[in-house]
């Protein structure tokens, strides 16, 4: 028996929402968009945490510019506070060791996470999902019922192929999708726009492509001077009323 | 003292347990610790004594055991099978705590003694988990 | 006893070379980069098959415009020859279907797919891997400890960071790195050579990033008229002289 | 006919397990066909005997039974246990075709019966495995 099933529900009890932020294709920026959605909340004063579940290629701590170091140990393990936004990672314990993992692996470890983090009380907590339609997809939709899902895509056919197959498969796993973003927009294209529409999602519009992302990476307050920090301010207001 | 939140997930969970069973009053719960995790049993024992619920009757009289399972892995590639000591155990304090707190940690901490490979199962041994609750 | 582990170095005995395109992040053009090898190694006469590995987000068959259907059987599976390519891809069996996996579910349907294809006599079997540290990248090694790697990497922080755990990893694992090389270089940056260096790899130079790759994408033809073709087929004569 | 490559593989599989555990004749070989991947008894067996190898002494008085196993899953997000006939089947005969070649496509066209989630475990009845081999 695992008995880590039944603490899930209480240590998220404490999040008014939680909010995955998906799209099954690698690089088109789940986690530029998950990092800078959780600073904008926290920007506006909400109390907003981030959760990057891609176990094996984690980079949140790299947007914000996580500190390095275990997090605090009281009656659970305590999500660093860092630009306002309550952080956790499995780089909080891995730190810079690589750790392949395989499915049930997956499973177990952000079944872990899950189990020891005390976010306490959050207006939203945004979680940062890995490509893929694999285990750690399956398990927040299974393991977080509540969950609402925001899809990011882009123009590529790729990607519209990719995100294609996650919409669907959200859709039949009635996992709610709140909507669907398009990243690193460079010049007006209607591919997004119709790929939301043919699955009934809301298209919640364009971030666009911003040179100046790159370098602010890695700095909670340059970040928040980018025009893609604005864009992306706007659609917290939109996702966050 | 991370345990609390672990010694809250068994409670929770055998309260669980006793819910859906129909049962009154829980006599017995064997809980084991696997040796990856390298929970200190006095630790988990007194965090265990600190969560349980002042007022709940169906765990009042409960017996809890603790049981330590030993560590045992399998690497993929090479088939050896080997245990924590012979796979020379965590290098340094940090490794220990990773894996205390994420037990998957070990595929970035260890490497099988044969192949050095971090493709291993882990076969027994991992974290905490619910041997057995008996009520009535 | 599972019969398929004795069949995997039969069925690619006839390749001569065998080499996983990889780099551990999504998004940074292993699958472009994968799919224009490939067609560099047939347009240069070589007997050249693609694999694609990335089992729940596959894009190879779009960036190559493949047919869709079922290969042929005759003995096992024959991969169908697309633009002179010999091309495999769960899509052939699956579709449009999404396919969530988990990753026991890759590692099967991985096995099952190596159990059954006959590639022939081959020149060069090209892997195109998925990203993240997970069952597909641990099963290739696994599964066919002479593959190479060829690491693809660019400038960006978020992207070293995950290029620099896959790079320690292929390292202790003792896969072969036969080089890494930079995509979507816009500028002259150093930090895919110093990258390279740091972990004993050979830097194997840069593929531009080009405008006219996205729109060239399901078309063979219009894809070896691009920049990026002409830097693939570079590239080519170096890992296949 | 993709059977006969993995007849292929159960042919050599035998083989090797000959050579490793100094077996000079096979005299029994029990085949399991998982429901899962509908593998025809009859295909199968006639593969099995056309990939034979002629000269092939350790194999020439060999047994090989045929056995079915029915394909039995569990959903993980709602626990119901389920067989390929509660969950309708494959819906079209592109269903039944990918599912032969790849029985993980079972996740891309079978659903749970109870709650429709694609996320189940397969506990039986996948595909092709070697239950047991006897030798002398
Ligand atoms: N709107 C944007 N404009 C410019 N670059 C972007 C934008 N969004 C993301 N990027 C860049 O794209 C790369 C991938 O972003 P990342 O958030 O890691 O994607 P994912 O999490 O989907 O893999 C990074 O190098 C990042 O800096
Ligand atoms: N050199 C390049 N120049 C411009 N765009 C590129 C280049 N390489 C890849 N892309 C684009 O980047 C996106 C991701 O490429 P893809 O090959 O699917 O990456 P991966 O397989 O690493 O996830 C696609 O939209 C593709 O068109
Ligand atoms: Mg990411
Ligand atoms: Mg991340
Ligand atoms: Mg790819
Ligand atoms: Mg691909
Ligand atoms: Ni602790
Ligand atoms: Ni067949
Ligand atoms: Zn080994
Ligand atoms: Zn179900």
């Amino acid at each position: 028996m695992d008995p880590r099933l039944s603490v899930v529900g209480a240590r998220l009890a404490g999040a008014a929402r939680i909010l995955g932020v998906t799209g099954g294709k690698g690089g088109i920026g789940k986690s530029c968009v998950a990092s800078a959605l959780a600073l904008a909340l926290a920007r506006a004063g909400r109390r907003c945490g981030l959760l990057d579940l891609d176990l094996t290629g984690p980079t949140d701590h790299v947007i914000l510019g996580a500190p390095a170091g275990f997090p605090e140990e009281a009656h659970g393990v305590e999500p660093p506070l860092c630009s306002g936004v309550r952080f956790m990672s499995l780089t909080c314990f891995a730190g810079e060791r690589p750790a392949p993992l395989r499915g049930a692996d997956v499973t177990n470890a952000l079944l872990e996470i899950l189990a020891i983090t005390r976010w306490g009380e959050l207006d939203a907590l945004i979680i940062d999902l890995p490509p893929g339609l694999g285990d750690a997809a399956m398990d927040c939709v299974r393991l977080i019922p509540r969950a609402e899902y925001l899809v990011v895509a882009n123009a590529s056919r790729v990607v519209q192929e990719t995100v294609r197959r996650n919409l669907r498969l959200l859709t039949e796993m009635k996992a709610p999708v709140r909507g669907v973003v398009e990243n690193m927009a460079r010049s007006g294209s209607d591919e997004v726009r119709r790929l939301a529409a043919e699955h009934g999602a809301p298209f919640l519009g364009s971030l666009p492509f911003d040179e100046t992302l790159e370098p602010a990476i890695g700095s909670a307050e340059r970040l928040a001077r980018t025009p893609f920090f604005a864009a992306v301010s706007a659609l917290r207001k939109t996702l966050f009323p | 003292m991370h345990e609390f939140a672990l010694a809250d997930a068994v409670i929770r969970s055998a309260l669980e347990f006793a819910e859906q069973g129909g049962i009154a009053r829980i006599t017995k719960l064997v809980v084991r610790i696997g040796e990856l995790q390298t929970i200190a049993r006095e630790v988990f024992d007194y965090a265990l004594k600190e969560i349980m619920p002042a007022a709940e009757p169906r765990l009042a009289e409960a017996v809890i055991v603790l049981e330590t399972e030993p560590a045992r892995f399998r690497c993929r590639p090479c088939a050896h099978e080997f245990t924590l000591a012979e796979s020379g155990g965590p290098k340094e304090a940090e490794d220990a705590e990773a894996m205390h707190f994420i037990p998957e940690l070990a595929h970035a901490c260890l490497r099988c003694p044969r192949c050095q490979s971090p493709d291993f199962e882990l076969l027994e041994g991992r974290g905490v988990s619910i041997a057995s609750i008996e009520g009535e």
